[in-house]
């Protein structure tokens, strides 16, 4: 475990009580969602501090490896070269990645197949998939990211290459923007755009498309009929303090699940 | 005659081409400050109430007030400072008053000024490396405020040095002359006179602590929790902001936070021009 | 607060010095004729004796006035006063060079009995005598009246020369044994003129000192 | 009374070393992390790659380091007559008592957290240049498209973000001209704009030179206010309204979520960021000695 | 002799302070004026109001008369420029600009449009030499003035002036700043000056005033108490409160 | 009469350059000694190996000795601090600290340990009186030392000096910085100080150093050409340099 | 280059000046003996009138010392040399204060004879003014050797005086009624002793100039 200072805070805990410091760090997509878990279950158990960071996936791989947290928090898959890192992953919530649009477009629809080719550039112009004739603004994420990741992966964006290799084929002309707030934002405000946000976060602001006639929602992601969507993780690098193992339990809970429903993500179970 | 009279023609158009072109462009930034300050406090001012102030943020901050970001923020600003301040206004004595030039001092000069030019989010990433896991400090004020205090510290130099070398050499000697040591002359006359100088470079670095995102991130943390010792995890306002922006969380929150953190700056930079006024009747630069 | 204490405290010892060498010069005039008038030769070869005295003394004042004037740089007034001075002690010097004379024909008549009693030329040196004490006093005390005042006496004692040249020329045409005396008288007379002469020329210093010109009337 | 004079100095020193040993360590940490993708990639390739795609194994960050020049290049266009004018105008022009109130109120520009430019660059600069400037734009490059995420866009609020230094420091530095140029210049009938161009400016050269290059500084080592707004399209840029990613943007936007790999590719931009920012120190303090020649 | 300026019932304020009392004065023409007197007491504040450099200055307020050859300084349609040129100034703290030695000296001429090489090179020469500077800095022209010694520099702000070909020189405390053998050199150049032009100057140095000038004039708490040939001021002026000073009795 | 400083085969080197060359000199107590000489002849290089200022200065080389109260200063067990003590220095622009008229006089005091506050009041008496500044300040002790006239200034810096007890005042042109009234106060301070103290004064002014010290060494080019009695100096130095240099037919 | 052009030139118009005087005076010694040897009252007359002249010119000079003085504050040798001026001309315009003496005498003794021809008078005279001239000169041209040379003379001029007193007074005894001429041709002789001794004076100032002192040997 990280840090187990939190021990002697508070008033003298029950015998029984098990005190600690839980520390989960990584993706910024999971983030709001371990604050609403980790405050549900301080409320439960007085003894526990939950400290959630931010930082990223990526930070959150670092995090574990350098003992600085006890649960990385990961919005994409654990990458080959991450595997040696870590013991232990837990799926504790899905998230779909709705396809969005600027509020002024007449498109309604994706395939796959188009949304495919609008991201590897073959499909520049609305009007080849229905809409309006301009062209079309690509916005994605940046790489690394675990919405981008999930996205492109599904999508076929990214793909095996002739060699084998793992290549993500994301147009070069495509805007990225690092955050999720800041793709609703940027197509929410520009004509002609099209990106793609976590489901939690989706606003009003920007238009979700349908893919493949399916709207996103959280029903449609679980039974399968929304085809993209992403897991997202907990990873542990060692043993689990007994705090960590509370907690991770509190979350794969029903009680815990039922919050990750209540914020707009997918239930595992 | 003619001539003259062209002449003088010629100078005139040149005159009124020359103010109108400075007035333009004086007037253009004026219009940019107003505009931002304005477009955010008017944004951001009517969301700003007692609740926002006192309650901790709720929901990643969409709900909620920042009240234990702002502690954080303080918290993280003052270790920054009080570690860079000693520092620094030594190091600036060691330049102006100590060093006897050569090729090393040249060399820790060199570094000072390079060290003023790094990018905030390279001592993000120093400082995530070397503090946080190096030394084993984890996500904290401390690690943070040691961050900042290093990026800091050549802003501070800088300052204390510029109004190290405006005190008159006359005075070093005139303390010199009645006996005093070097020390002595520094604590007694030199800072003294320095104290707009160097209050001027504290309050750059507090504005480049309070207003420093990248490098606080990776270094502090984001926990939105209430920081009880250096050793917690904290976020700061400029995180905090970042965060809210990035993630779409709340339009309202984010402009209430932009506003409360330029309201906090210009708050810093009035008292110190205040300060620094009443210090300045007590200046040697005057004379 | 006096702002230039060196420079007047200069200026009071040599004015301190000039009142001594009139002293002294005043004092040689009374004593020459009282040599001469009760023959006293061991008064006579004092005089002539202490007459370096005054030569030192005028030696010692211009030179401190050179001093002054090199150090202190005066200027107006000041300057002036130090120039005047400078001429003045020069006169005093030649006062006591015809005092030393007047001593020395007394020495020369030495063993003759006069051919009459002295009273035109005691009254003669008295006056001149008082005139240099005058004529330093009004300067000293920057007295203009007085200067003009001792300027004026001149007149009194050039009379009086005349009248003396011919009471002494009658009595040589009467008779010619007393030649040698009275052309000594005369000389004497000559010289006590002269030295009333040299007090109206301090008194014009003075007039120059206060106010820049030699303008007596 | 002499050892604890010497025992002071002693302190001092260690203190003065400090930055010197923070620069030491920043370079140790990044150099440790990056300089392994350096190695392998090859530096040439690194530097002179025009494909930054990580995921992809490609990282050439030509895009890059084009973008980061552009915008302060740009930034600097922008920047450089503005702040020069607007030091000219409160040193010269503005009476003596507004001129206090409008530097106080440029200096706040400098306490503005650069989130707050970037956000604000988001939501208004951007859709600005999208409605304002494309159409000018346009007129001349009839086929152009344009989103607002620009080289412009990060130029300007760059521009805005440098100018409080640039306003600031040629200030002073105008300011510090000895009065006696400026009367001997009026003395001599020139009139006040001959004077003001033709010796005031140059004799202040010094410092405006070196409130351009700090200037230069801050906005090559800008993160966030450019990260929000320049679209952070690893593309060489044909235009001022291409959109550009920059090193920093880059480092800042990536870094959270990359791979092992990628971050050590991450710090090798690091790397070259820092070479980038020594030679601009070394360059600035050279030209700034060069100067002080000329100038008292 | 002529009269260059003739100075009438001139009164100056700074704001509410009034610097200069009722001045009445004649500057006459190919003499050398001095202006003497205490610290504070408005000789240069008088000698800048005579190429209305007191313009500069914020809240002066002025009345009276000044009238450079004849022709009122301070009338609406009086070109101050032109004044300028005219009357020329020297300052107290050598103040070469910091450009080249033969940057400085056709400064003046080209503000006023002179453009021509040969010309302005001719104009370099001609003023060196007549502040006898030329033999010194012939083979530095072009090297940066900063360079020179304070006595030169300042024989080159004099040589400045005289590029634009002025008529007047004003001269506040121009050697102040320099030791005895530059300022010997200053005050041999101020005689030979006096024949082509007309000088005024302010010195706090009687010794000065009383070696280079021709008149000198006696200021005091912003009056002119005496004016008077300069032998005359020193050996014997009129007022009493000339000689308090000159003689050092003042304060 | 009593030798306070015995200066013999004096070398100074600034680096290569060397500054002063094989003075011989003595200072005697109680006596005003001036040194003049043209700028750059090594005076206040002079003065300043009096109190060892010069060690402040990179790269400076002594030989030969100088003696104070028989005690060679440059010697290895010499108190540095005690010298500066004894020989006080008063610089060319007056330069009271940015503190109060009050502080500025019981600094040194107080850095030499003095904690008393009635003997701090006395001394600030006592030298206030000293250099005549009493009455003028006496009611604004606790005001700041840059509100007072420069002449003040420079007699408050001289009752600071005066206020560690010193024996010796060093005097870099005290008053070229002053105008004439203030110049001429502070000259007649000094005649009353030397019946206290020993002053050496570094002077431009020639008509300065003749009103006001008792010797006068002429320095040209890093030598002392002469030294004697400032009136014999002034009105018949021995050799040709000084009086080329007195009568400014130098250079 | 010059340092000190005013400086220089000033002086040189005074020295001028006063070389100018010493012509004036030195022509007035010799035509006061002519006068009196040729009997020309109306040269007399001149000479009495022109001293105006030398006296105007005194005032002259002496003004002008003083404002060199004033605003040249001179120092050492220059210093001197003002001062030894001032007091130089104050002893050339009394000798054209004896010379006017002497041509009084001239006119006293239009309508008589003289008693014998005149030999030791003129050449006397001729002493004084030679002297005079060279004491100037020696000063001007800062002539030590001939200053020192015109003091030795003084002492040929007394023997002349002394011989010439004898031989007067033996006349007179011989003969009373040559009293009154002899009288008068031994104050003649005075006055040109006198002359004599402010030539040896104006040396010693010569000497004071360049050496700063007044030894003579
Ligand atoms: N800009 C100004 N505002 C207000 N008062 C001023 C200003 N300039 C000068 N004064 C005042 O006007 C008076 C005359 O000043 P001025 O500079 O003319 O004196 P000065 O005779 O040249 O003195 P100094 O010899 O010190 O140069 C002084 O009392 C001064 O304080
Ligand atoms: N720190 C130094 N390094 C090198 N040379 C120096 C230094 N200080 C002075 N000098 C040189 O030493 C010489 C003597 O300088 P010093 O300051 O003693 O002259 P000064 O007689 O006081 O002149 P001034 O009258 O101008 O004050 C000069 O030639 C000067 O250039
Ligand atoms: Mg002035
Ligand atoms: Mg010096
Ligand atoms: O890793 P994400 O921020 O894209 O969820």
């Amino acid at each position: 475990g990280a840090k187990d200072q939190g021990a002697d805070t508070g008033e003298t805990p029950p015998a029984e009580q098990v005190t600690g410091t839980v520390v989960t760090a990584g993706s910024t997509s999971v983030q709001p969602l371990s604050e609403e878990l980790a405050a549900a279950f301080m409320d439960g158990n007085s003894g526990i501090t939950v400290e959630v960071q931010g930082g990223g996936s990526g930070q959150g791989i670092k995090a574990i490896q350098e003992k600085i947290a006890d649960f990385g928090a990961l919005s994409r898959g654990v990458k080959d070269e991450e595997k040696a890192s870590v013991t232990k992953e837990f799926v504790i919530a899905k998230d779909g990645v709705a396809v969005v649009v600027n509020p002024e477009s007449t498109v309604q629809d994706l395939s796959i197949e188009q949304i495919k080719k609008i991201y590897t550039g073959e499909i520049k112009n609305w009007k080849e998939v229905g809409g309006e004739d301009a062209p079309i603004v690509v916005v994605s994420r940046e790489e690394g990211s675990g919405t981008r990741g999930a996205f492109t992966e599904i999508t076929k964006v990214a793909g095996k290459n002739e060699a084998g290799e793992e290549v993500d084929n994301t147009t070069k002309d495509a805007l990225v923007q690092g955050s999720t707030g800041a793709v609703m934002q940027t197509v929410a405000t520009t004509p002609h755009t099209i990106g793609y946000v976590s489901l939690g976060s989706l606003s009003d602001t920007v238009k979700a498309v349908t893919v493949e006639g399916v709207a996103p929602s959280s029903e449609t992601v679980l039974s399968g009929e929304y085809k993209i969507s992403r897991p997202f993780l907990y990873v542990v690098g060692g043993e689990l303090s007994e705090a960590a193992q509370m907690y991770i339990d509190f979350v794969l809970s029903a009680e815990g699940q039922a919050i990750v429903e209540e914020s707009g993500f997918i239930s595992v179970l | 005659m003619k001539q003259q009279k062209e002449l003088k023609n010629i100078k005139n158009t040149k005159n009124v081409i020359f103010y109108g072109l400075i007035g333009v462009l004086a007037a253009v930034t004026l219009a940019s400050l107003i505009i931002i300050i304005g477009y955010i406090l008017v944004n951001g001012m009517t969301h700003i109430n007692f609740e926002f102030l006192t309650q901790d943020p709720k929901r990643m901050g969409k709900e909620g007030g920042i009240f234990s970001v702002i502690i954080g923020t303080l918290m993280v600003t003052s270790v920054g400072i009080l570690i860079a301040t000693p520092i620094g206004i030594a190091a600036a004595i060691y330049f102006t008053e100590y060093s006897k030039g050569g090729k090393g001092v040249y060399l820790i000069r060199f570094f000072t000024e390079i060290l003023a030019g790094i990018p905030s989010i390279i001592f993000g990433l120093f400082g995530f490396a070397f503090f946080v896991i190096f030394m084993g400090m984890g996500w904290s004020v401390l690690s943070g405020g040691l961050t900042l205090a290093i990026m800091v510290l050549p802003t501070l130099i800088r300052a204390t040095e510029e109004s190290l070398k405006t005190v008159p050499m006359s005075y070093r000697e005139g303390s010199l002359s009645l006996g005093a040591t070097k020390w002595q002359t520094i604590v007694r006359v030199i800072l003294p006179c320095c104290r707009p100088g160097i209050l001027t470079g504290l309050i750059l670095g507090i504005g480049r602590a309070i207003g420093e995102t990248a490098a606080v991130m990776l270094t502090v943390g984001g926990s939105l929790r209430l920081p009880t010792s250096v050793f917690d995890s904290t976020r700061t306002m400029a995180v905090h902001l970042y965060v809210l922006a990035a993630e779409g969380l709340s339009m309202e929150k984010t402009y209430a936070t932009a506003a409360l953190l330029i309201f906090i700056v210009l708050l810093i930079n009035t008292s110190a021009n205040l300060i620094s006024n009443k210090l300045g009747g007590n200046n040697g630069n005057e004379i | 607060m006096v702002a230039r204490p060196q420079m007047d405290h200069e200026m009071s010892i040599i004015t301190n010095d000039l009142l001594e060498m009139t002293r002294l010069v005043e004092e040689a005039i009374r004593l020459a004729i009282k040599s001469l008038t009760e023959k006293d030769s061991d008064l006579a070869r004092n005089i002539i004796n202490n007459d370096e005295d005054i030569d030192d003394l005028e030696d010692a004042i211009k030179d401190k006035c050179l001093k002054f004037l090199a150090t202190q740089q005066p200027l107006a007034g000041d300057l002036r006063y130090m120039i005047s001075i400078m001429q003045m002690v020069r006169d005093l010097e030649r006062i006591g060079d015809h005092c030393e004379d007047i001593a020395k024909y007394t020495l020369r008549f030495e063993n003759e009995a006069y051919m009459k009693e002295l009273i035109d030329i005691p009254r003669m040196a008295e006056m001149a005598a008082k005139m240099v004490k005058n004529a330093i006093d009004a300067f000293v005390n920057r007295d203009l009246r007085l200067a003009r005042k001792v300027w004026k006496a001149d007149e009194e004692v050039d009379e009086l020369f005349r009248n003396i040249y011919d009471e002494l020329m009658g009595m040589v045409d009467q008779d010619a044994s007393k030649a040698n005396q009275s052309v000594m008288f005369l000389f004497i007379a000559a010289h006590l003129e002269r030295i009333a002469d040299y007090a109206t020329n301090i008194c014009e210093e003075t007039v120059f000192t206060m106010e820049g010109n030699y303008e007596m009337e | 009374m002499k050892t604890y004079e010497k025992i002071i100095e002693k302190l001092i020193l260690i203190c003065a070393v400090t930055a010197t040993i923070s620069v030491a360590l920043i370079t140790l940490f990044i150099f440790k992390s990056g300089l392994p993708v350096l190695a392998d990639y090859g530096v040439f390739n690194f530097i002179f790659g025009t494909t930054w795609s990580p995921t992809n194994g490609s990282y050439g960050i030509f895009p890059l380091i084009a973008g980061t020049l552009s915008v302060t290049l740009g930034a600097l266009v922008i920047g450089i007559p503005t702040g020069i004018a607007c030091a000219v105008f409160l040193a010269e022009i503005l009476p003596k008592r507004w001129a206090k109130a409008f530097k106080s109120a440029i200096e706040l520009l400098a306490g503005i957290p650069s989130v707050v430019y970037g956000f604000f660059g988001l939501v208004v600069l951007v859709p600005a240049i999208r409605n304002f400037v494309l159409p000018i734009y346009k007129i001349f490059h009839p086929d152009a498209s344009a989103t607002g995420f620009s080289i412009l866009a990060g130029a300007v609020i760059l521009a805005i973000m440098i100018l409080p230094t640039i306003v600031s420091i040629s200030e002073n530095s105008i300011a510090a001209v000895p009065r006696e140029y400026k009367e001997a210049s009026l003395a001599l009938g020139a009139n006040k704009m001959e004077t003001i161009v033709r010796i005031l400016i140059p004799a202040a050269k010094s410092g405006i030179l070196s409130s351009i290059i700090l200037g230069m500084g801050r906005a090559i080592g800008e993160t966030m206010a450019v990260l929000l707004i320049t679209g952070n399209m690893a593309k060489v840029p044909n235009g001022i309204l291409d959109p550009v990613a920059t090193l920093t943007g880059t480092i800042a936007m990536e870094m959270g979520y990359a791979s092992p790999t990628h971050q050590q590719a991450l710090f090798a931009v690091g790397i070259i960021l820092f070479i980038i920012i020594m030679l601009l120190n070394i360059f600035a303090q050279l030209s700034m000695r060069g100067m002080g020649g000329s100038t008292r | 002799m002529e009269t260059k300026f003739e100075i009438e019932k001139l009164n100056l304020y700074y704001g509410t302070f009034q610097a200069l009392k009722e001045i009445d004065m004649s500057i006459y023409g190919n003499k050398i004026t001095a202006l003497i007197g205490p610290s504070g007491c408005g000789k240069s504040t008088f000698l800048r109001t005579l190429n209305r450099m007191n313009d500069l200055i914020q809240g002066v307020k002025i009345d009276g008369l000044i009238k450079f050859d004849n022709q009122d300084i301070y009338g609406k349609d009086y070109d101050l420029i032109e004044l300028r040129k005219k009357v020329g100034m020297v300052f107290q703290k050598p103040n070469p600009f910091p450009k080249t030695i033969y940057e400085n000296i056709v400064y003046g001429p080209k503000i006023h449009g002179e453009k021509n090489k040969s010309t302005l090179d001719h104009i370099v020469e001609r003023t060196l030499k007549e502040v006898a500077l030329w033999e010194e800095v012939k083979d530095r022209l072009h090297k940066p003035a900063l360079g020179l010694s304070g006595g030169q520099q300042q024989r080159l702000c004099i040589a400045r002036c005289l590029a634009v070909e002025p008529e007047v020189i004003l001269m506040d405390e121009p050697t102040s700043a320099l030791d005895p053998v530059a300022t010997s050199k200053i005050e041999g150049l101020l005689e030979e000056l006096a024949v082509k032009y007309t000088i005024v100057i302010v010195t706090h140095n009687m010794q000065q005033a009383g070696r280079v000038s021709d008149y000198t004039s006696f200021f005091l708490n912003g009056k002119v108490i005496e004016t008077d040939k300069t032998e005359v001021i020193f050996s014997n002026p009129a007022n009493k409160k000339t000689e308090d000073y000159i003689t050092g009795r003042f304060g």
